[in-house]
């Protein structure tokens, strides 16, 4: 009979082998040892030091599965499942969004489009976390709509001169270097908006006419910096055109797909993290002369929470397990990152009704997750773009 | 190179750390497919208009095709044991669209036949496993009662020692295959007396042609195809080789065998609903109104993208529990926790939401879905027995809440 | 201080005054002596009497609010929620359709828009009962969208002749005569179709090219027939046309305010009378040795179902006393018949689930129940074609 | 005639069977609004980034306008008793949109002044009563405790006799004006040992200035402009003649006294569900998507009808027992268990609700839904207060559940 088993799994049914399980315990304890302790300061300094980035770098969480020829680790997906799902017991969204920002969604396009130059002067010194990267999509008018960015790169004789503006960029007041999504000529339909005429750049973010306009004041999310960027004549070489001219869209569209399911794998650890809050709570917290768990409309609640988040996470391993094998796997990825989305801020607000007025209370850490989990549903395309993605490849 | 880019979307992979079905499989499904499509899906229809379908030569047929075997020994007939084959048989005998017929099926192959070839000795498995592997008779499990749900423990049911025999009293209700079964396997009550409930029970294969068995259908919502019904024993006199598995053994034995009645009806549900988005898609895409397709209005494009989303990762949960209850069977050291949680969350997952896609299928058919002659109301209504049967919706938070402590 | 209380009304904070609540006795005592006794026969018959028509005009509960010159009682719309609101009790969901087909749906465009005469030949003798009538809207091609008909009218020297179909009609299979939506010209827009051009009729069953082409096969309300009908040279005389000729379109989304108020009210009552036979059944019912209803997730989905019943109840007695006082308040009747249609059938399905298998059986009346009020998602204008009206009037 | 068939839609009505407000009511709105835009709203953005509001000023000022003292008799400085026209008022102050600072506001004039009002003797009145309708001092109502959330019965603070005075010792949390309150209705255990726990609590109005008392403003998601606090009371000596009512009546008089709490919570929550609704159905209009206003999306517009229609459902419950609640006040004879109901229903109707509304904003905002310049995120943080504070949705079950004996 056919096995359902691989041989090297730790646990049954599980895809984690133990090299992946001796790396979950490294994140977990970094985790709860250097970031969980630091998280509420630095949600109230609306900061965290750069310091983390190199950190991380050091412990050789930045380069999981870059090749060791760029300083990283050279290992499959599934270590960055287990760095993901292991960051969120240092209960800072703000610090597990930043580092995902920067191997998860800016870097990933150099390593795959890169020249070894640029592999050398931006990939290398990210995985190490000297440089902080980040990554310029969205435009005060282009939410959702890649194909609608108006940012433009005007050939020049030595270069490319940028101008326009970047918003809801995370890391993007500290960041060293952007890997940006550029109009280089006008779509070949219609208004001259539309996915054609689009390309990536790399960015230095200390080149003259490189502004960080202001950093952003979010409901969540408070310690990671969020910068609208804008340029004016922002002169750039040749060199600074990562992977083909023209073809920015279809480069950016694979590099949301690594986006969104790092989101994914994130909201899913961040709901089991808040499930396991709430289910120490029910046992500790007593109403009217008993803990609360043992309420059957506390305890069904809890355990439609475990359901769902079992369910959930079935889905993103099956993602996870399309893209570690470099499938475009856009409709799972579309699927898991809708999923999740409303999954993660679904979980932290049972939690906090099963918290009432403690989880209202900022003296215990449940409004913080409430606020952090709902920007899943906004932020890497909202819920609606993700529907719309999943019935167009329905066929409707 | 960004040129070489190839973004093609996937449509199925099989991996090497979440690997399920095989090629082997796969070649299965495809005979399970036309199976299904020759032999049984061409009568359904006049199958559910007559409330009834020839049990004998359906029974036979599915046995011959041998889909009543897969997860059995070739000892006694089976071609196993392999219960991911089990698993495309049930994935594709969803084509049938009858649910209730499904279930009589089910309930002989998962239920009945499962428990002889788990529980009982070789005697029991001459007698009711191999000729029901060749769909020769026609079997069914007995445990609800009409005074005791979900309750297992709760069962009246009683069979008193009479010399070697036992004599058995009661009433079982909401058992498949329980107007017309040969045989069944019931759950009673042996030491109604005992300080710990759980060893109060123990099970019988009775045949229905005893003295003192009456067997009666019942008129339900949906599952209108299938011989639901309820038993009554009065002074049934059984010898103790009846008896299934030792004495007071009972309980135990229906704990170990929900998991797969609650993995069998996950994917049940799980394929069932992905049929039904598909048929609501296409009848979606055919019917206009306000001179449009209605498969082009945004709401119903998120609609169905909702319950795309939603089918697929309930259908992840169950490969999963699918996946640990394989491993269990195989031998491997599976942790009964883990197998107990995946198994229940994967039935709650998807038999709410199975129902939830018909409701929508029967909503983007308007009136028609209202009608008889459209085949959305029987899916809707079949599918509202997932939540209550094989354990409520609430019984399943209830298990689950006992793994967790609460 | 203004007083919030009307000075005859029996109960506080309830609209009905002392004459409504002896009406009330006596349509509960109908329903509940007449009705419900034989729903389950009927039901399995796939049709009632028509002597239920001639006992319910007998009794004066087809003209309520007609005047009492045509025979009727010349009451106010206070008298029809009160009847709606007994009919519940009557189990039979058919027999509450039919009835509202006959004096709230059919016959109130006779009443607004007819001649004396056509009053006298139709209105009066189906306040008596003698008469059943339908309404033809509904076409196999044009199901919630009235202006889309194609069932046509074309003028001859003495009258009309009427060609095409109607589908899902109430009464349709006993019906003596339809009021009927017909085209009598081309919309001016497009291809013919559109909102203008429609006009009523009123149709006699019997004439030549009138023909039921079959009883409809229901998966509810199986004790009403509705049927397909279809129209072949059907000649009818002037006297015929009911209205204004092209102000059918018109005349006929006024009828459907009347028609949706009185599917509103029928739901409410239907979701309480569901939620008191919840409320029984959790009191009797034991399981693991105590009354279900003693468990807090079943005691919390009953105060679940009686808060959300209670709540649309109330936005359904505002909609009532608009209609009552002569107001188009579409926007409040669109909301009441999207809420109470939803709310009708949540209510049948959690009740079902509170009965757990013996919900699903047909020995409890709770799974035809079900079935039946699963209609109302769909007749009268679907979900989504209330929340268009409702959109639409919010000026998006 | 159908030539004169108007099919103008209506769009506000004042009938007879239904009637709530009158003419004078709609005057005093329109006064109210002009108030609420000039002397409140202003402020609103200013107080709210500092998260605090200067207290004397504006207190005085509301009071100064005559709207705290609406509920209240000509003898203490009111204008009624009219609690329509108190409701009138509760409406438009949600247009400030700051639902901190209407906390406060509603903590004292609701809460606190309330209880003096009906349970308090004319020295009480003249103490706290009529000073607060001025707005010159202001209050709040202590009942929740660290240790006990909804459950009043089960509070620990306690006051011993102490020859003619009372000692009060213990902890109060979740206390709306607690950070701030000059004088408190604090209610405690006179008789721990009572048979009946019932009888156990008395009330007293406590001056924050007494020895042994300390107030902290505590830190919430939302409600950042409230002075919502916790208060401790060490051995904190007060006359007998501090107790309102009774010996023993407080847990009689908190019931009483929640029918209006949760009326007045209803009527803030269906009223800024509506506001929120409108906000976002404004900036849908105006913000583009793909090359469209996003209110031009037809699933946008399905969702804004859907909550436009529940939202107009749970106003219609709420001034239901509005309406009950002024009949009972006003001398009729009220059912109390359909008052209890009513009210316990519209509270549980609206809180939930306005939280979602308020999500849907935050949600058509996108990335500018999540950004503290635009207010969408702090309607959303403050409406999630509702299904929280003033008994949890759960509680309102609870006590449903018992009128209906379960």
């Amino acid at each position: 009979m056919h096995t359902v088993v691989p041989d090297d799994a730790v646990r049954i049914g599980e895809p984690f082998t133990e090299e992946h399980e001796s790396l979950r315990g490294a994140v977990r304890r970094w985790a709860e040892d250097e970031i969980a302790p630091n998280a509420e300061q630095w949600e109230a300094d609306e900061w965290f030091p750069d310091e983390v980035f190199r950190r991380a770098g050091e412990l050789g969480f930045l380069g999981l599965t870059v090749p060791e020829r760029y300083g990283g680790q050279g290992g499959d997906y599934w270590s960055t499942v287990v760095r993901a799902e292991e960051l969120a017991r240092g209960r800072s969204g703000s610090v597990s969004m930043a580092l995902a920002v920067q191997s998860d969604m800016a870097t990933p396009p150099i390593l795959k489009f890169g020249t070894e130059q640029q592999k050398q002067d931006y990939l290398v010194p990210s995985v190490t976390g000297e440089k902080i990267a980040c990554l310029g999509i969205t435009e005060p008018e282009a939410g959702s709509d890649v194909a609608r960015i108006r940012t433009r790169a005007q050939r020049v004789s030595d270069g490319w001169v940028i101008n326009g503006s970047k918003m809801f960029i995370t890391n993007g007041v500290r960041a060293d270097y952007c890997t940006m999504v550029v109009r280089t000529s006008p779509a070949d339909e219609g208004d001259g908006l539309g996915w054609s005429g689009i390309s990536l750049f790399l960015v230095d973010t200390d080149l003259d006419g490189f502004h960080v306009s202001r950093k952003l004041d979010k409901v969540g999310m408070r310690a990671s910096d969020t910068a609208e960027l804008s340029f004016t004549d922002l002169h750039v070489p040749d060199t600074a055109l990562l992977g083909t001219e023209g073809q920015g869209f279809k480069q950016i569209m694979w590099e949301l797909q690594g986006e969104r399911l790092i989101s994914a794998i994130g909201a899913v650890a961040g709901a089991q993290f808040m499930f396991e809050r709430g289910l120490e709570y029910s046992r500790q917290r007593h109403a009217f002369g008993r803990p609360i768990g043992s309420f059957q409309v506390q305890k069904h609640r809890l355990m439609d929470i475990a359901t769902r988040v079992g369910a959930s996470r079935r889905l993103v391993y099956e993602a996870c397990d399309r893209w570690n094998r470099g499938e475009y796997a856009i409709n799972e990825v579309a699927m898991v990152k809708l999923d999740t989305a409303q999954l993660s801020f679904w979980v932290a607000d049972e939690v906090m009704q099963l918290f009432g007025g403690y989880g209202y209370s900022q003296e215990f850490p449940i409004e913080r997750a409430w606020r952090d989990s709902r920007l899943m549903r906004i932020g890497g395309g909202t819920d609606e773009v993700q529907r719309e993605i999943i019935s167009k490849l329905m066929g409707l | 190179m960004a040129a070489d880019l190839d973004l093609t979307p996937t449509t199925a992979a099989q991996g090497t750390r979440l690997p399920l079905y095989a090629e082997e499989h796969e070649a299965l499904r495809a005979s399970a497919r036309a199976f299904v499509a020759n032999e049984l899906a061409p009568h359904v229809e006049a199958w559910e208009a007559a409330e009834d379908f020839p049990r004998d030569e359906v029974f036979r047929t599915v046995g011959a095709g041998g889909w009543l075997g897969l997860k059995f020994d070739e000892r006694w007939g089976g071609s196993g044991p392999d219960y991911l084959a089990h698993a495309v048989w049930l994935e594709e005998l969803v084509r049938t669209g009858s649910a209730g017929l499904n279930a009589d099926l089910g309930a002989h192959a998962d239920l009945a036949l499962l428990y002889v070839d788990r529980n009982g000795d070789d005697q029991h498995k001459e007698r009711y496993l191999r000729p029901g592997i060749a769909g020769e008779t026609v079997g069914a499990l007995g445990i609800t009662e009409p005074g005791a749900g979900s309750d297992v423990a709760g069962i009246t049911t009683r069979a008193r020692r009479d010399g070697d025999d036992w004599v058995i009293t009661g009433e079982k209700t909401f058992i498949t295959n329980g107007a017309w079964c040969d045989w069944i396997v019931l759950a009673v009550k042996t030491d109604p007396e005992a300080a710990d409930q759980h060893r109060a029970i123990s099970l019988f294969v009775v045949d229905t042609d005893l003295p003192g068995v009456q067997q009666q259908r019942l008129k339900m919502l949906g599952w209108r195809l299938s011989h639901t019904g309820q038993l009554r024993f009065d002074d049934v006199r059984v010898p103790a080789s009846a008896m299934l598995g030792a004495e007071g053994s009972g309980f135990l034995q229906i704990m170990q065998n929900f998991a797969w009645e609650r993995v069998s009806m996950s994917i049940g549900a799980s394929t069932a609903a992905q049929r039904t988005l598909e048929a609501a898609i296409a009848y979606a895409k055919e019917r206009h109104a306000f001179g449009r397709p209605i498969a082009s209005f945004q709401v119903w494009r998120h609609r169905f993208a909702d319950l795309a989303t939603r089918i697929a990762t309930a259908r992840a949960l169950t490969y999963h529990a699918l996946r640990l209850h394989v491993a269990n069977e195989t031998g491997h050291d599976v942790d009964p926790i883990a197998l107990m949680r995946a198994t229940a969350m994967a039935k709650l997952s998807t038999q709410r939401l199975a129902f939830e896609v018909a409701d929508e299928c029967v909503q983007v058919h308007g009136g028609y879905g209202y009608m008889m002659e459209y085949p959305a109301q029987r899916w809707w209504r079949d599918a509202r027995l997932g939540p209550i049967g094989g354990g409520t919706d609430e019984i399943m938070k209830e298990i689950l809440a006992k793994t967790y402590g609460l």
